[in-house]
């Protein structure tokens, strides 16, 4: 049996929440650095994945697969595709940078200890070393049960992180502050049980119609069913597949979150702190995205196209309304958020769309929008944390208090406007394509959002970074050595994926055909026929 | 006569021991009801071993006489004691459950 | 094979009889009433399954369940005789319709459920029974059910134990002497001297009759406690109270009210217990009718 | 030799990697890096020529391909470069003028502690600008193109400081985000239409198209253009960009990335000239803008913002000549080479004067300064003449050459847009005459400086004592040298081009050319543009020169004033877009709260009101829980015999 990479990829950051909670009170840096060093090895590892992993080649690989509750054919079956490998390894970069920006956001806690194991320290980067190996995990599976099972636990650790570990720097009191945590993370984790809830109706409906359909013996395997359809043994009835589709759609749009189940988000970002708000939107709420692919679009073909034009409408009212909020927002966070909820529906709409185009630049999107996300946020975060609030009103003049800041807080949301040259303009241009060489009208008026984005965020940045240097911002300091640390590298990440995104391409291309063909779509051929020869003729050349 | 007359009387006794579980309010009789129910399922047992030819009807209804008894035993000791705390055999005043 | 016609008649006999036991049961006001028809009815079962060839059933529910269950009940009623009898007036609002639905409901499935269901003839129990009703039942608890039977017999030690752990009352304090309970009683100031005796200045001198006090109305505190409580108190003063009128009437028409006054006040010093003579004398039924209050409280 | 190409590309692209990144302890020698290698990609660009010259006609276009950019199934976009005339010309006035001004930038941003930072920006706005103009495919276009606009974002805000700066870089580039919508979605639109958007096959099949599809590409295409090049709907920016330090003036909003809309129109040529209507919607915003401009520019004291209003009518007839088709390519690309020497020097001009003027803008306070800045004076002026199209300099030959064309037009509209291209040229002598009147001639009107605090534009670095009158001087030798230069390309440029209409055989080979057939003779259009300059002058002269200028404005006609505040299309634009979109958003806002999350927490109370009245059931009665428990099986039996029964 070969080596369990994807086991072990999964399994280091697990052992390593383990080992980090664990570490005594009063010992926190020592935590910290034995988090960080964990989440380092996870990054090795997923590098692994990413190496061992060849393109085209067979359309899971690196599989594992062991019985696990047999009576009901639950499997424990790990196995990536292109577009999962791509984004455990973008898990597995982030998470450090999360780390390194929240390397203090738990000192405040260890403060007043009420008991003498108190350790909330150890706590927080215990924590998110969990949510990345369950995220992980929840990528890499291809057993449907497994998948489920990660997909819910991930909001436990989350829920502490954004209840317990929230933002101190809002507006109000600190007492008013914690109404409002708790008010976040309960209503983040409603939102996303029900979902999920609904979600396990839904898995249990599949596992009765496999039964029913492959004699007796029903089956959660991906593989298994979708070369079961493809043999035409397992034939879902189309009220059956609409069914149950929808379950499994609702709780990923809750998680994407896809307008207009998207409440939850602003809370949650806005309350929890900058690291935690990343790690939310750039890591964990992939996995929604990512199963939309993934399950959705392979399991229910004929239901995913059925309900394509509904989902592109919500999703196209999702960006528009995302940016449309976004510029209306007062609080830099909340800002942030509702910019994220426009390009999740940029990435829903690229999914649905269905066409290479979109897919390949929705899956594409997913790592970008992880990276620009990150870097903006985090950026912000450290504004924050200086200032002590999230008021855009109490910011101005930054710029020349603390240009490097600046500076880096500007790329990041060029990024986030989707500049040509940084990587979000690549994704969103090809998810606007693809989406418009089937659907124009829908194409346009997404469109629309590359002026609100852009209106958003020079907003922004002209009111907190501009202008003479407002009472309070005199005492702002530049971005530390940490910091720059966490910044650079996603900073040149950004550039290098939005000039020669190739490489991450070349490993969602064959994922992405491979899900078209499972919905029987072509890319609609272009009017002039005769150009596509010459097309080829041209770029080859 | 059809044997099934056997049944419906069982059906009828237990029916209305049940009744009486509901509307009496004395914890004896309540349990006496009980009782009522458990014979009655008992006369059913005896009488479809007798409709099948075999035993194991009336092994079952022995067996819950027993369990009747072991019941009986219990349950009239809670009463005593209940009885000695609150004076009292009535199940309405045994209410705590609500809080 | 088909039942005997005498089987029948048997039948519908003892049937309507176990039936109207079963209500009794639930309908009887007193505990002991409701034991006495249950008893019935258990008796016309064990009947039942003699004529069903559950010979040994037969006799174990006389045996167990008439004999000593249902024994076992009224040393309970008695024990807890105090309340024994209760009102049927129903204090949970809407539980008696609600019951009343849902039994309905309970018994019309029920007979619904066996009225599609074809039953035509026994199979009878000949050859089971052949080596005897018992020894039938032995081989079966011996060998497929050994197991169940043990467990059971785990199940009857356990309830045993636990009984007597349920009834058992551990002695915490040292038990008050003679002494100690009679100045309590003085502290409490009840009932000093001890209870009246029944009978006393009445026809009859029976335990359930209460002795009459100076002015003619009964002392409860003369008959027991448990026939109180079940309002199992006969009231014979009624006439004793006629006479006592005529009595003060005659002293009226010889004297003025003073007379009777003191006569009353002495009366009220002996008896303990302080009534406006002309009320008494007004309204002598109400008097009467205490005992029964008391009852029904 | 075609890797140059990339190198050409690459060298100002490194300038500013290594100018941003490099850090405070480049400030020392960061601003000669940026000249330094500005003027590399200048000599790359004239090598490229050279050798370009050497070739015959045929085989021109250079082409170089990088690297595969996006590769997703059917879309495929590569960095790839493509070379030919029309680039080339854009490349030697991008990287010449663009040299030009970063010498003179050494000396204009002499004190200011952030050169460095600036230098860097110009070098990236030349490196996008190169990108613009050398990508063989639309998507690679769209990068230079928002390349450029990120750059004049960056720069026209250089000064953040200012909120004033702030506000109009941010307007600039919100303002092209409408236009690149249009360029993106004419993108997307050819991707569907011919399955790639690389210039050559699109170009080899664009008859084979329907004419509504091309049509929509034209006006989509016409959009952008409009965003970049400022025309009407979308100049508004341009007036508020003159915020910016003023070499940025000169170089981008004058020079080069205006003009970039021209140069998309003319790019594709070959889709307008299929698609009529489009191509008259082109001329029709020229002329419009042509004129908006001249009028603005006419009512603007503010000096900057006179120039800049001249630009926009320039880039006015540049776009109404690209628009001509055929008849009128080459000729918009002449003027738009000629008009990028002749603004780019009055802007220095404009510049140096202010230099020396503590960066008073208004011409109303300025007068007499001839004999303060002789050089200046020499220089503005020849760019005065070139602009107003005095014959024999640059302006005379390529703004004559468009109004003849665009009377070749044929038809009515042939002699409308004659029309008001003669027209445009009186205007442009009349504003041009007033500008040139009021700054050198007259008497001095100085004033003394104001207040710091309410200083315009007050650079970092000149100490300006509040209360001492300027003292005007000629500015350093780093500053005036380029304006002599641009002065003598402004003076001969144009004559150069047209010995024997070289430019136009130049040019034919990419954007073909035919002369139209004219109405009227070339002698009467120059004839005609003759008189109506000499009005246009003389009308200036005699309300600027002759009569003494009055320090604070006249109130002015209703069009004056209205010219005043850019023909109220500011103010138009702030009561419907951007009111609109406030209270859009606020009640947006509102909805999310109470509605969408509103019906979410509606449900929740629901249930948590229904539970607490769920909970009464629980009444802690053991015969009510009997009585659920019957009911249940009850329930159960009824279960049960229906399955049985079904």
């Amino acid at each position: 049996m070969a080596f369990p990479l994807l086991t072990v990829t999964a399994a280091v950051p697990a052992v390593g929440a383990i080992a980090t909670a664990a570490v005594p009170a009063g010992r926190r840096t020592a935590a910290k650095w034995l988090a960080l060093g964990f989440s380092l090895a996870t990054l090795v590892f997923a590098g692994l994945d990413a190496a061992r992993f060849t393109p085209g080649g067979a359309r899971y690989q690196l599989t594992e697969s062991h019985a696990w509750i047999a009576d009901f054919g639950v499997r424990y079956q790990l196995g990536v595709d292109g577009i999962a490998v791509v984004l455990v390894l973008l898990a597995a970069v982030l998470v450090p940078f999360v780390m390194l920006a929240g390397w203090h956001d738990a000192d405040v806690l260890d403060g007043h200890a009420p008991s003498r194991n108190w350790r909330p320290t150890q706590g927080f980067f215990a924590l998110i070393l969990l949510v990345e190996a369950m995220v992980v995990i929840s990528f890499e599976a291809t057993d449907v049960f497994l998948f489920y099972i990660f997909f819910e636990a991930m909001l436990v650790p989350m829920y502490f992180l954004i209840g317990g570990f929230g933002d101190r720097a809002g507006p109000k009191g600190e007492g008013e502050q914690a109404k409002q945590r708790s008010y976040a993370a309960v209503k983040f984790l409603l939102y996303n049980l029900a979902g999920g809830l609904i979600m396990l109706a839904a898995v249990i409906g599949l596992y009765a119609v496999t039964a029913h359909q492959l004699g007796g013996h029903g089956t959660f395997s991906l593989p298994q069913i979708l070369q079961a359809r493809a043999s035409g043994q397992l034939r879902l009835s189309s009220t059956a597949e609409r069914w149950i589709f929808l379950g499994f759609f609702f709780a990923f749009a809750v998680k994407a979150p896809l307008w207009p189940l998207h409440t939850w988000l602003p809370n949650a970002m806005g309350e929890a702190t900058a690291p935690v708000a990343v790690l939310l939107t750039a890591v964990v709420d992939k996995v929604g995205t990512f199963a939309m692919l993934r399950y959705c679009l392979q399991l229910f073909p004929e239901a995913s196209k059925w309900a394509a034009p509904v989902i592109l409408v919500l999703s196209v009212i999702g960006i528009i309304y995302g940016a449309l909020l976004a510029v209306g927002q007062r609080d830099i966070k909340r800002l942030i958020a509702y910019a994220s909820i426009s390009h999740f529906g940029f990435i829903i709409l690229g999914i649905f769309a269905m066409t290479s185009q979109g897919q390949g630049g929705a899956a594409l999107y997913m790592v970008n929008h992880g990276v620009s996300t990150a870097a903006w946020l985090l950026v912000a975060g450290f504004l924050i944390t200086r200032r002590g609030s999230r008021l855009i009103a109490d910011f101005g003049g930054v710029q020349k208090v603390a240009p490097l800041l600046a500076g880096t807080f500007l790329v990041g949301g060029l990024a986030t406007l989707s500049l040509p040259g940084l990587a979000p303009f690549v994704s969103e241009f090809l998810v606007l394509v693809g989406t418009f060489s089937r659907y124009p009208a829908a194409g346009v008026i997404a469109t629309l959002a590359i002026v609100l984005a852009a209106l958003y965020v020079l907003v922004l940045y002209q009111r907190t970074m501009t202008g003479p240097v407002k009472a309070g911002n005199e005492g702002i300091r530049d971005l530390r050595a940490r910091e720059l640390v966490v910044v650079a590298p996603l900073i040149a990440l950004l550039i290098f994926l939005g000039v020669y995104p190739k490489p991450v391409t070349d490993m969602i291309n064959p994922a992405v055909k491979d899900t078209l063909s499972d919905v029987h779509r072509t890319d609609p051929a272009p009017q002039t026929n005769a150009s596509l020869t010459a097309a080829a003729k041209e770029s080859a050349k | 006569m059809n044997p099934i007359n056997y049944l419906y009387l069982s059906a009828l006794l237990f029916t209305i021991g049940g009744a009486g579980v509901l509307f009496r309010r004395n914890a004896i009789i309540v349990f006496m009801c009980v009782e009522l129910m458990l014979n009655a399922c008992n006369l059913a047992f005896v009488t479809f071993a007798r409709l099948h030819g075999n035993l194991d009807g009336q092994i079952f209804a022995f067996f819950t006489m027993v369990v009747a008894a072991a019941e009986v035993v219990v349950g009239l000791a809670i009463i005593v004691t209940f009885f000695r705390s609150r004076h009292s055999a009535s199940v309405d005043d045994a209410s705590l459950m609500k809080l | 094979m088909t039942t005997s016609t005498g089987e029948a008649v048997e039948f519908w006999l003892l049937a309507t009889v176990a039936v109207l036991g079963a209500l009794g049961t639930v309908a009887m006001r007193k505990a002991v009433h409701s034991a006495l028809s249950l008893a019935g009815t258990m008796i016309v079962l064990a009947v039942f399954y003699l004529a069903n060839g559950a010979y040994f059933l037969g006799v174990v529910q006389i045996v167990v369940y008439t004999g000593a269950i249902m024994m076992l009940f009224l040393f309970v009623v008695m024990v807890v005789g105090i309340t024994a009898a209760d009102s049927l007036r129903e204090t949970i609002r809407g539980q008696r319709w609600l019951a009343a639905l849902v039994g309905l409901g309970f018994g019309v499935l029920l007979i619904a459920g066996l009225g599609n269901a074809s039953v035509h003839a026994f199979t009878g129990l000949g050859q089971a029974n052949s080596g005897g009703n018992v020894e039938g039942l032995a081989k079966l608890i011996f060998t497929t059910y050994v197991w169940a039977f043990e467990i059971t017999g785990a199940l009857l030690i356990t309830a045993a134990v636990g009984a007597m752990v349920l009834t058992h009352r551990e002695r915490t304090e040292r038990a008050a002497t003679q002494r100690e309970l009679a100045e309590r009683r003085v502290r409490e100031g009840a009932q000093v001297p001890p209870l009246p005796a029944p009978g006393v200045y009445a026809r009859h001198n029976a335990v359930d009759i209460p002795g009459l006090l100076p002015d003619g109305t009964p002392a409860e505190l003369s008959v027991n406690k448990t026939l109180r409580s079940r309002g199992q108190i006969r009231d014979v003063s009624g006439e004793a109270l006629e006479d006592l009128k005529a009595l003060e009437q005659r002293a009226e028409d010889h004297a003025e009210g003073k007379g009777t006054e003191g006569a009353a006040n002495s009366g009220a010093g002996s008896g303990g217990r302080g009534a406006p003579s002309g009320g008494t004398g007004a309204e002598p039924p109400n008097n009467s009718a205490t005992p029964a209050n008391g009852a029904a409280r | 030799m075609d890797h140059l190409i990339g190198a050409l590309v690459g060298a100002p692209l490194l300038g500013a990697g290594v100018l941003l990144a490099g850090g405070r302890r480049l400030d020392r020698a960061g601003h000669w890096i940026g000249c330094l290698l500005a003027a590399v990609s200048f000599a790359l660009g004239a090598a490229l020529f050279a050798d370009m010259l050497g070739k015959p006609t045929g085989q021109r276009t250079l082409t170089s391909h990088l690297f595969s950019w996006v590769p997703v199934g059917g879309f495929r976009a590569d960095v790839a470069f493509q070379l030919d005339q029309l680039s080339m010309t854009f490349v030697l006035l991008i990287t010449g003028v663009g040299t030009l001004i970063h010498i003179y930038s050494v000396g204009y941003m002499a004190h200011d502690e952030n050169r460095r930072r600036f230098f860097g920006y110009l070098n990236l706005f030349l490196a996008a600008m190169l990108l613009l103009v050398l990508a063989n495919n639309y998507l690679l276009l769209y990068a230079g193109w928002e390349g450029v606009g990120l750059a004049s974002y960056l720069l026209i805000g250089f000064w953040q400081h200012k909120p004033s700066a702030a506000t109009a870089a941010k307007k600039a580039f919100i303002v092209n985000r409408v236009g690149d919508m249009g360029l993106s979605i004419a993108i997307m639109v050819l991707f569907t239409t011919f399955g790639t958007f690389s210039f050559a096959p699109v170009f080899a099949h664009a008859t084979s198209a329907s004419q509504a599809k091309l049509t929509v590409v034209g006006l989509l295409l016409l959009l952008g253009a409009c965003g970049k090049s400022a025309q009407v709907p979308l100049q508004s920016w341009l007036g508020d960009a003159m915020e910016g330090p003023t070499p940025v003036s000169a170089l981008i909003h004058a020079a080069t990335m205006v003009t970039a809309g021209v140069y998309l129109v003319t790019r594709s040529g070959v889709i307008f000239n299929a698609a009529p209507t489009a191509q008259l919607a082109v001329c029709v915003v020229g002329a419009v803008t042509l004129m908006f401009g001249a009028i603005v520019g006419c009512a603007k004291d503010d000096i900057k913002k006179a120039l800049a209003g001249s630009t926009m009518s320039q880039i006015g007839y540049m776009m109404l000549a690209a628009g001509l088709g055929p008849i009128g390519y080459v000729f918009a690309i002449m003027h738009l080479v000629t008009h990028g020497f002749f603004k780019a020097g009055l802007f220095l001009g404009a510049g140096s004067v202010m230099h020396g003027m503590n960066d008073e803008v208004d011409m109303r306070k300025y007068g007499g300064l001839r004999g303060y800045m002789p050089i200046t004076y020499v220089t503005f002026g020849l760019g005065y003449l070139a602009i107003i199209g005095f014959p024999g300099l640059s302006g005379f030959w390529s703004k004559d050459k468009i109004i003849e064309a665009a009377f070749a037009k044929g038809g009515t509209e042939g002699w409308i847009l004659g029309g008001v291209a003669l027209l445009g040229a009186g205007i442009t002598a009349y504003y041009m005459t007033r500008v040139m009147v009021m700054t050198f001639f007259g008497e001095r009107r100085w004033q003394p400086a104001p207040e710091p605090d309410t200083a315009p534009s007050v650079e970092p670095g000149i100490e300006v004592h509040p209360g001492d009158l300027p003292h005007p001087h000629e500015s350093p030798k780093v500053m005036t040298i380029p304006m002599i230069v641009l002065a003598v390309g402004s003076v001969f440029a144009g004559g150069l081009f047209s010995i024997n209409s070289a430019f136009v055989k130049w040019l034919q080979p990419v954007t073909g050319h035919s002369e139209g057939h004219s109405p009227v003779t070339t002698g009467e259009v120059t004839a005609a543009t003759l008189v109506v300059l000499a009005v246009g002058v003389a009308l200036a002269w005699a309300q600027y020169g002759r009569a003494p200028v009055p320090v604070t404005a006249p109130r002015g006609s209703l069009l004056t004033r209205a010219a005043r505040r850019d023909l109220l299309q500011d103010d138009f634009n702030h009561v419907v877009l951007v009111r609109g979109g406030e209270h859009l958003t606020r009640s947006l806002v509102y909805l999310d709260h109470s509605l969408v999350d509103g019906a979410v927490n509606g449900t929740a109370a629901s249930v948590g009101g229904l539970s607490a009245r769920l909970r009464q059931v629980q009444n802690g009665y053991v015969r009510s829980y009997a009585v659920s428990m019957l009911g249940g099986t009850a329930v159960l039996v009824a279960a049960t015999l229906l399955m049985r029964a079904v």
